[in-house]
């Protein structure tokens, strides 16, 4: 049964793939909210599937498996093929189960919109998609997954595309991912120049004869650009606290739980590229926690409840890029689970706030909801904790983890374990901010005339679901991923955490120490009246509001990067183009009428003028024959 | 006293246009016949000239050696007959094209149908001549007849105008012309061209000095005829102001004349001497095609815009003449049929547009042409694109046949020169397409028309199908060779 | 001093170059035109003093010719002149320049 | 001697004559001009033994073909004396200069190649070869030439019609002033 | 008749067909002009399913003397390189005249037109005497002018001169060149000659080969069009009709980016290695430069244009890195192309239809009132943007990845394009097609109706089927071009550091 859904293990891509199709073509007829339910079968069956074929990985008898299913780019070997190994298998148990259940919650949150087929038939597509990627033999379908989950995430933040800003998050989104996939596909030229294959397994194993350090910092650094883009890092975040114009599921699913993992995967993906390169890997390492703190900063200052959460996701991107990048593969991936498992529960519990909260999305107009949506309540209550590292909820362990793997290393990476615990407590705080700021408190929406409630049940379900999750995930996966994901990274050389286990247990207390700090601090600050945590906000000065406008980076790009790109084209279009070149051309044909006027000017109508043109044509004639000589 | 062979069949059409010349005016005093009649009796004798012109070609195979019949004042050799013919079907079009005009003439169309009789004979001696004089007899013959159908037009002010431009402009030509006969005369004591290279044979002068001026001056006099530049600014307002019925027939008939014979001695005479005369037909063939193309871009009269076209063309046949030998006469006689024709067809349109008396044909008057004759529309723009050399038709062939001549003969240079001014040149023909096409007519006045539409149709035809099928006239062009 | 051909045919070229630079400058039409005999004179002169020279009848022979396509000239010329003089009443060829561009 | 003394006579009768055509007002003092070179031109013809040529030249030239030129000069208005001032910008300087590029180019031509060549075809040429009598010019041009002795016909017809055709067609034509045809 | 010379034919007589439809009966000639235009698209299924893949010789050749003294002949055949684009050229017509309802003024000729365009087209394609293949090379732009110039927006006469003018200077050239190779092949062997194999067989001398691959290169290059020889070709989209437009920019374009494969690469072997360095830098710079003013163009469908610019960049880079991949690349772009742009010619012209303008600025909402559409355009846009699965991706890729070994940093540069394309695309769907629909007008559209879905469905199937299965193509073209890589190989001894090919890469390397 086992080897069979191996061989059946395209239809994890099949599933939802098919599911898309139908619900493009019948979704009207198919209607609401069965669409729905179809979609949610749909992935749920693969999830089905993909548990199966992956019992091996956990027995530990299992063998990675490639799933060939038809040639693509022969020219190139490049073939339609399925790398079934526990890297994938886990990667695609996430996607398809934390999937499955933002689908179901879907169905209760998009309840009623008049294209609520559409949605499911893009969230279907995306999760065909992002499986592609994860299950990709080889860089370029891989490559593919990661445009196909871009163009799913332009489809879907742009779901609402009557929304002016929506039209523009989903357009931003996809651009910025190009320029990060500019990047990627350098790299991928770059692979094939070196490798004459696009498959991983040649790819990986040949890495250490045919690549110098110089070629392998160039391919690390161009999938780091690419990788940038698709997981928000430095420079490239700035599409994902726009992208939160998508409704809510689209932001817990792909832009919390998976989508935004991807640049974590391919890095580990080719940490046998990555590990040739000591260079390539400071600076994932520094870009991710550049990025944590970064991000965190903004975070603290965000009243928008999904926005927060949006800049926490980067931030905890940058937590993954940090552990990657100081070569705790397993722990990245870790966090990665972990972090889904909690932000999807963030999230679909920000989500219910909003749909009860009737669409309002700024937490200063909210506060006591905990009486009115007490599933709510309690499942954000653990995703906070979870998030902010309280032992023994998922984060904790993971985050731990990252943190312990990074000191390890020494050296530079001290410095960056110490940024990563900032920015634990500052998640810890910010987090607990928001959680009081929504749920605690003085109710602060009576006169805009709100009627909170809690959501429905198909909502709570996967919300209870995703609690129980981040309550036991952490632990259970702690104890078996190292063993789990080995063959997978069996290439490469792995950084681990101390053996000590006083040093071990210095660092856990010490970032559980920076969680309770931030709580402490955030709970006691926003308990109180709205005006004083307001005065609390305003001592901060103006890197307040630096942090409340993103560092203004926005601006900054718009001022440094459009707007002059933006002059640049439109010199080159009316002021090159249409003067210079295609003037250049016109000035042809009008030297040419130029010249054809001048001759009508000889044509004076006097017949004497004419013979002395013709004398004249004589006497050139002439003397040029004497001239050269008779 | 040697008494020449007397072979009448050697001057066969000349002789059955000349008597239908003098059928036609005496004729006319007698029996004072109505002009169809007089029309068709002209249209028979350029029939039977064609026929005979026929014969010839098929029963003169080409022989060096013979006594030439008329003491060598006429020759029997292909580029001789297949010269003739081009002239009688140049006449024979250019009488349907005239026809209407003819019989708008009342007493004075058999004045006019004894011209393009008695001009057709000339020319056709002028092409079938080896002998100087005779070429120039055949020339004036020619000419004379081309300068009174160009002031015919008894309404038209600018007819006169043009026949006096034409006339004094072309008497200088003419005489510019003989004087350079009589310098050959001088350096080598022959009238007669001969064979190949016969002319320079007896000469006995050590340095051709002489030779090259009068050359230099027989090849600007025939210049001037084919309106190659820059001998040429007789040609846009003669066209222009000369009635449209006629025009067509006076600058096909001029060129056939001119370029044969240009060709008949370049090629037979001065051979030997090309790398004298190569130079002089390069650059006057440069020029023309320039100041062709250049000048015609600008025009704003349809006539003036087809004769600088005329002298553009005059500049790719002489990029033909280039070639030398055999292949410069093939080429350059497959270049006049294929141009000669599609020069009658069109100034037949535009004699039915502007009416086939009328001077001057603005190209306002052609401004939604398609609308009120798609016919004419229709078959104007294919000649036009034909006479741009736009490939499937035949005036492709015509200049494909042309340049590759002139490449083989190592004129690569003026080739390039010629496929450039030819774009130049396209812009023109585009000119009058648009307004036919794409122009909105000021007001939808009916046409004049001349009863003679179905000229410009058979040009087309001939244009088309020799376009498509050019190998049976490439065929019959490569044996117009001279002796 | 021997009088050579090369003398005569010279004073052909003159009166050829006279006749040319006549045409050029002079505006009544029948001026121009007597220039233009002018130069079919010299044209003859020059066919006559070669012929002498080489020792041949054929340079006569040709004047014959030249002096009847001359003759012919001037009755068709002097008919056109006469026609465009009854219709504008002038015989200046600069006053007929009505075709022109 | 005698040949020089005729030549530089004739010479300059012919050049004056021409010049007078090309310099006088009077159209019938240009006509006059020619005339004087035609006959000088009939005095070289004679002393090249073109007795032929000679005699035709003054009764066909200086005889038909001028009387027709001051009939014509007559029917046009003899009176009217030619404004000399050249109208047209620069054509008379540009005139005179083109003509002298002919000539230097020419005359270049000329002295380059072929001066060696008159002397010498001088010396060997039988003058009697070229006694250009009625019999002597009459047997070429009756059995060689007798083509373009025919053709000529032709083209007299041509000029014949020619004339009679442009003459008719002023008749019906009112703003015509003049009267009767040519 | 052969096949191939019926695929010439056939249109022409559906020309004659049409044109002599009673001209009381308006409404008969387009359905009948798209019958017959099925036709020659049914025969060159036939001919694309019985084309063996697999060798690089010439299939299905035909040849017939035309003019012998001169060496013409009536030559067709077809290689993997042409095929697709005559399968192409056969697939665009008759979509094209369906999509040209609105071609109310003298329908009859304008169907005859694009008839006769489809003639000339596919006998340019085929044609392996060069003599024929500019024949028909020049012959279409006769069809075209008038298409342009008769059924084309307000400045249709400047739009149609241009273009006439422009392209015709280039054939001129290629003109003056063709002759000179067959004056070539006379003085060596004694006779002329105009097909192809015997003027590759030439041996030219450097210097003449350059030259002669200037003269070539310069009228494909115009065709293409190379930056800078590109402004004829936003004038002549802008003014033509939808149908016209597809054409254009479907096929006519391709005659370029063909000639450049065919014939300066398959008979100036040495020039064409020279000359890498030129064409590929103009073809880098045409890329960006062409995406960059595509981006603020008010008009969407110089907006097409332009991006058309950018993407036959591409094809000529892959093309000129003379690699396998690059190739490939180069020659199945053709054919994504003319399905990409093709389909957004189309679409740019169904709204034209309903609003009578092309302006972004007059837009806004339409996703909402026209949904179909609009997911039409999106998917087109992103096949054009070479998002994976679809076509476009696999001629970029192809391209990029082929052309890197040779010209790595144009291939880098190149790969900007692609941000580039997804910046015009989205920037103008957005201005488009989200947001509220503001102006009346755009509120009251109807949606596509099914005779228009019919016919964008077609392309999009196939955006799709050669995004995913591109050896469908692929398979047929790669032994031409390998062939063509093999001949410059023999001929110059170069050979691209073509990773496909490690054993050179590794000599190389270790030499």
């Amino acid at each position: 049964m086992v080897e069979s859904a191996q061989d059946l293990i395209w239809l994890v891509i099949g599933l939802p793939l098919a599911g898309a199709i139908l619900l493009h073509f019948a979704g009207r007829r198919i209607g609401d909210p069965r669409a729905g339910y179809l979609a949610t079968a749909a992935l749920g069956a693969a999830f089905v599937l993909a548990a199966v074929a992956s019992v091996p990985f956990f027995t530990g008898d299992g063998q990675s498996r490639l799933v060939p299913l038809g040639e693509w780019l022969p020219v190139l070997g490049v073939r339609f093929e399925i790398n079934w190994d526990p890297l994938a298998a886990l990667m695609t148990l996430v996607v398809t189960g934390v999937g499955t259940l933002i689908h179901l919650y879907a169905i209760g949150y998009m309840h009623g919109d008049e294209r609520f087929p559409r949605f499911f038939c893009y969230l279907n597509l995306f999760a065909a998609s992002m499986l592609t990627l994860v299950l990709a033999a080889n860089f370029v379908m891989l490559f593919a997954g990661w445009e196909l989950v871009g163009l799913c995430s332009y489809l879907l933040i742009s779901f609402w595309f009557t929304k002016p800003s929506a039209a523009a998050a989903g357009k931003k989104a996809f651009v910025v991912n190009r320029i990060g996939d500019l990047g990627f596909m350098v790299a991928l030229m770059l692979v094939f120049f070196s490798f004459h294959t696009f498959d991983f397994a040649s790819v990986f194993e040949q890495a250490g004869s045919l690549l110098n350090e110089g070629t392998a910092t160039a391919i690390g650094l161009l999938m780091l650009v690419g990788a940038a883009g698709k997981s928000a890092q430095i420079p490239l975040y700035v599409w994902l606290p726009d992208a939160m114009e998508g409704p809510t599921p689209v932001s817990a699913l792909i832009h919390a739980a998976t989508m935004v993992t991807a640049g974590v995967y391919l890095v580990a993906r080719s940490g046998a590229i990555f590990q040739l390169s000591p260079w390539a890997m400071g600076v994932v390492a520094v870009i991710g926690a550049a990025t944590a703190l970064w991000a965190a900063t903004i975070a603290l200052a965000q009243t928008d409840i999904k926005r927060v959460l949006a800049y926490s996701t980067i931030s905890q991107l940058g937590y993954m890029f940090l552990a990657v990048g100081a070569a705790g593969y397993t722990a990245g991936i870790f966090h990665l689970m972990t972090h889904a498992f909690f932000k999807a529960l963030l999230f679909l519990g920000a989500g219910s706030v909003i749909h009860g909260m009737t669409g309002e999305q700024d937490m200063r107009r909210m506060g006591g909801l905990r009486k009115h949506m007490p599933v709510t309540f309690l499942t954000m209550a653990i995703g906070t904790l979870a998030i902010a590292g309280m032992p023994p909820l998922a984060g904790f362990w993971s985050k731990d983890e990252i943190l312990a793997v990074v000191f390890e290393r020494g050296g530079l990476f001290v410095a960056l374990w110490a940024v990563g615990l900032v920015t634990a407590f500052l998640t810890a705080f910010y987090m607990t901010r928001q959680f009081v700021l929504v749920f605690l408190g003085r109710p602060r929406w009576e006169e805009t005339g709100h009627h909170p409630h809690e959501s429905p049940r198909v909502m709570t379900v996967p919300l209870m679901v995703l609690a129980a999750l981040a309550i036991f995930g952490g632990l259970v996966i702690r104890l078996g991923l190292e063993s789990f994901l080995e063959p997978s990274f069996e290439l490469v050389d792995q950084a681990h955490a101390p053996s000590d286990p006083l040093v071990l247990l210095l660092l856990a207390g010490l970032s559980v120490g920076a969680g309770l700090l931030g709580i402490g601090t955030a709970a006691f600050v926003y308990r109180k009246a709205p005006s004083e945590w307001e005065g609390f906000e305003r001592g901060f000065g103006p890197a307040w509001g630096w942090w409340r406008d993103g560092y203004r980076v926005d601006d900054i790009y718009g001022a440094v990067v459009v707007a002059p790109g933006l002059k640049a084209a439109e010199a080159a279009a009316f002021k090159v183009d249409l003067p210079v070149i295609d003037g250049a051309v016109n000035s042809v044909g009008g030297a040419a009428r130029e010249f054809g006027f001048s001759f009508r000017n000889l044509q004076t109508g006097f017949v004497r003028n004419y013979g002395a043109y013709f004398v004249a044509g004589l006497g050139a004639l002439l003397i040029w024959l004497a001239v050269r000589g008779g | 006293m040697t008494f020449p062979q007397i072979d009448w069949l050697a001057i066969g059409p000349e002789l059955v246009l000349a008597v239908g010349a003098a059928a036609v005016l005496l004729l006319d005093v007698t029996l004072r016949p109505a002009f169809p009649r007089l029309g068709g009796l002209a249209a028979m004798a350029m029939a039977a000239g064609i026929g005979l012109a026929i014969w010839q070609w098929m029963a003169w195979v080409p022989a060096a050696g013979q006594p030439l019949p008329f003491g060598g004042m006429v020759v029997a050799d292909r580029l001789a007959s297949s010269g003739r013919l081009l002239v009688l079907v140049v006449a024979a079009l250019g009488l349907a094209t005239g026809w209407s005009l003819l019989a708008a003439q009342g007493r004075r169309a058999a004045e006019a149908l004894a011209l393009m009789l008695l001009g057709t004979a000339g020319f056709s001696l002028m092409v079938s001549t080896p002998h100087l004089v005779m070429m120039f007899l055949g020339l004036e013959i020619g000419s004379l007849s081309l300068y009174l159908l160009a002031g015919f037009s008894r309404r038209e002010r600018r007819s006169d105008e043009a026949a006096i431009k034409y006339f004094l402009l072309g008497g200088l030509a003419s005489a510019v012309f003989i004087y350079g006969v009589s310098l050959l005369f001088a350096g080598t004591g022959h009238l007669d061209l001969g064979g190949q290279g016969h002319l320079l044979e007896g000469t006995i002068i050590t340095t051709p000095a002489v030779i090259i001026l009068g050359l230099a001056l027989v090849i600007v006099g025939l210049s001037f005829k084919v309106s190659a530049a820059p001998f040429h600014s007789w040609a846009p307002d003669v066209y222009q102001g000369a009635p449209a019925g006629f025009t067509g027939f006076l600058a096909a008939s001029a060129k056939v004349g001119g370029f044969l014979a240009l060709v008949r001695i370049l090629v037979t005479a001065f051979g030997p001497m090309s790398a004298d005369w190569e130079p002089i037909i390069a650059v006057v063939a440069t020029l023309s095609m320039v100041i062709g193309s250049l000048g015609a871009i600008v025009q704003d009269d349809v006539r003036r815009l087809l004769a600088y076209s005329g002298v553009a063309h005059a500049g790719f046949i002489l990029t033909g003449v280039m070639a030398g030998g055999q292949e410069a006469a093939s080429t350059v006689w497959f270049y006049l049929a294929v141009y000669v024709v599609q020069v009658l067809g069109a100034f037949a349109v535009v004699a039915a547009v502007s009416g086939p008396e009328s001077a001057g044909s603005p190209l306002s008057a052609y401004r939604g042409l398609s609308r009120r004759s798609p016919y004419l529309a229709a078959t104007f723009s294919v000649l036009l694109l034909g006479m741009a050399g736009l490939p499937l038709t035949s005036g492709f062939v015509a200049k494909f046949g042309v340049f590759q001549a002139a490449w083989t003969a190592g004129f690569g240079w003026l080739v390039v020169v010629a496929v450039l001014t030819s774009v130049i040149a396209l812009y023109l023909y585009l000119r009058v397409i648009v307004a036919m096409y794409m122009g909105e007519a000021e007001e939808d006045l009916p046409l004049p028309g001349t009863g003679s539409d179905w000229v410009p149709g058979v040009a087309v035809f001939a244009t088309l199908l020799f376009g498509l099928l050019p190998g049976p006239l490439l065929d019959f062009a490569s044996h117009a060779s001279p002796l | 001093m021997i009088v050579t051909a090369g003398w005569y045919l010279t004073l052909a070229a003159v009166l050829f170059l006279i006749g040319m630079v006549g045409i050029l400058i002079r505006r009544n039409a029948l001026i121009m035109f007597m220039c233009i005999e002018l130069m079919l004179n010299a044209v003859n002169l020059t066919f006559v003093a070669a012929g002498r020279a080489l020792g041949t009848l054929e340079g006569q022979v040709a004047v014959f010719f030249v002096l009847v396509v001359a003759a012919a000239e001037v009755v068709v010329g002097l008919a056109i002149i006469v026609s465009v003089f009854r219709q504008r009443h002038t015989a200046s060829v600069d006053d007929l320049a009505e075709l022109r561009g | 001697m005698v040949e020089l003394a005729l030549f530089v006579i004739s010479a300059a009768v012919a050049v004056s004559g021409a010049i007078a055509v090309i310099r006088a007002r009077n159209p019938v003092y240009a006509a006059m001009g020619l005339l004087a070179t035609l006959f000088a031109l009939a005095v070289i013809y004679v002393v090249h033994l073109a007795h032929l040529v000679a005699a035709v030249q003054v009764i066909v030239y200086a005889g038909a073909v001028m009387t027709l030129f001051l009939f014509v000069i007559m029917l046009i208005g003899v009176d009217k004396r030619e404004d000399t001032t050249e109208q047209l910008s620069f054509q008379r300087p540009v005139a005179i200069g083109l003509v002298g590029l002919v000539l230097l180019g020419g005359g270049f031509l000329w002295f380059s190649g072929a001066w060696d060549w008159l002397p010498l075809v001088t010396e060997a040429a039988d003058p009697q070869a070229t006694n250009g009598t009625v019999q002597a010019v009459a047997e070429p041009l009756f059995t060689s030439w007798v083509l373009a002795f025919e053709a000529t016909g032709l083209l007299l017809t041509i000029a014949a019609a020619g004339a009679i055709a442009l003459a008719s067609s002023r008749q019906r034509v009112p703003r015509s002033a003049g009267s009767g045809g040519a | 008749m052969p096949l191939l010379t019926a695929l010439v034919v056939i249109p022409v007589v559906a020309a004659v067909i049409v044109l002599l439809l009673p001209r009381r009966r308006p409404e008969l000639p387009l359905p009948i002009g798209v019958g017959l235009s099925v036709l020659p698209l049914a025969l060159a299924g036939y001919l694309f399913a019985a084309f063996q893949g697999g060798t690089a010789e010439f299939q299905f050749v035909t040849r017939a003397a035309w003019y012998a003294p001169w060496g013409i002949s009536w030559y067709l055949g077809v290689d993997g390189i042409s095929l697709p684009m005559v399968v192409l050229t056969a697939l665009l017509v008759p979509l094209a005249l369906a999509a040209s309802g609105m071609i109310l003024r003298r329908t009859r000729e304008f169907v005859a037109a694009i008839l006769l365009l489809e003639a000339g087209l596919i006998g340019a394609f085929l044609a392996l005497d060069l003599f024929m293949f500019f024949v028909f090379f020049e012959a279409i732009l006769i069809p075209m002018y008038f298409i342009i110039g008769l059924w084309g927006g307000e400045r249709r006469i400047y739009a149609a001169v241009k273009f006439f003018l422009y392209t015709a200077f280039g054939s001129a050239l290629l003109l003056a060149g063709i002759i000179a190779m067959a004056v070539i092949h006379s003085r060596e062997t004694g006779a002329l000659s105009f097909a192809f194999e015997d003027l590759a067989a030439l041996d030219l001398g450097h210097t003449t080969e350059l030259w002669l691959f200037a003269a070539f290169a310069l009228a494909f290059a115009i065709k293409v069009p190379l930056f800078p020889l590109h402004t004829w070709l936003p004038d002549a989209h802008v003014e033509a009709p939808t149908g016209g437009s597809v054409l254009l920019a479907g096929v006519l374009l391709k005659l370029g980016t063909y000639g450049l494969i065919r014939f300066n690469l398959g008979l100036f072997p040495q020039a064409s290695v020279d000359a890498v360095p030129v064409l590929t830098v103009l073809a880098v710079i045409g890329i960006v430069y062409g995406a960059v003013v595509a981006i603020v163009q008010p008009d969407l469908k110089k907006l097409v244009a332009y991006s058309s610019v950018s993407h036959l960049g591409f094809i000529v880079l892959g093309t000129f890195a003379l690699t396998s991949a690059g190739l490939q690349g180069g020659v199945i772009q053709n054919v994504n192309h003319g399905i990409t742009t093709g389909a957004l010619f189309l679409l740019v012209g169904m709204i034209y239809d309903r609003r009578h303008t092309k302006q972004i600025a007059d837009f806004g909402g339409l996703a909402k009132v026209m949904p179909v559409y609009a997911g039409f355009f999106l998917f087109t846009a992103f096949a054009s943007m070479g998002l994976p699965a679809l076509n476009g991706f696999v001629g970029e890729f192809l391209v990029l990845v082929g052309s890197y070994p040779a010209v790595p940093v144009g291939a880098i540069v190149g790969a900007v394009g692609v941000v580039l394309a997804a910046i015009y695309l989205l920037w103008a769907y957005e201005r488009v097609f989200t947001g509220e629909p503001t102006l009346p007008e755009n509120k009251a559209l109807i949606d596509l109706r099914p005779r228009e879905v019919a016919v964008l469905a077609p392309l999009a199937v196939l955006m799709l089927l050669l995004g995913l299965y591109p050896r469908i193509l692929l398979d047929k073209i790669e032994p031409s071009t390998e062939a063509v890589l093999d001949h410059i190989e023999t001929v110059t001894g170069y050979v691209a550091p073509e990773p496909s090919r490690p054993e050179h890469l590794l000599a190389e390397v270790s030499g």
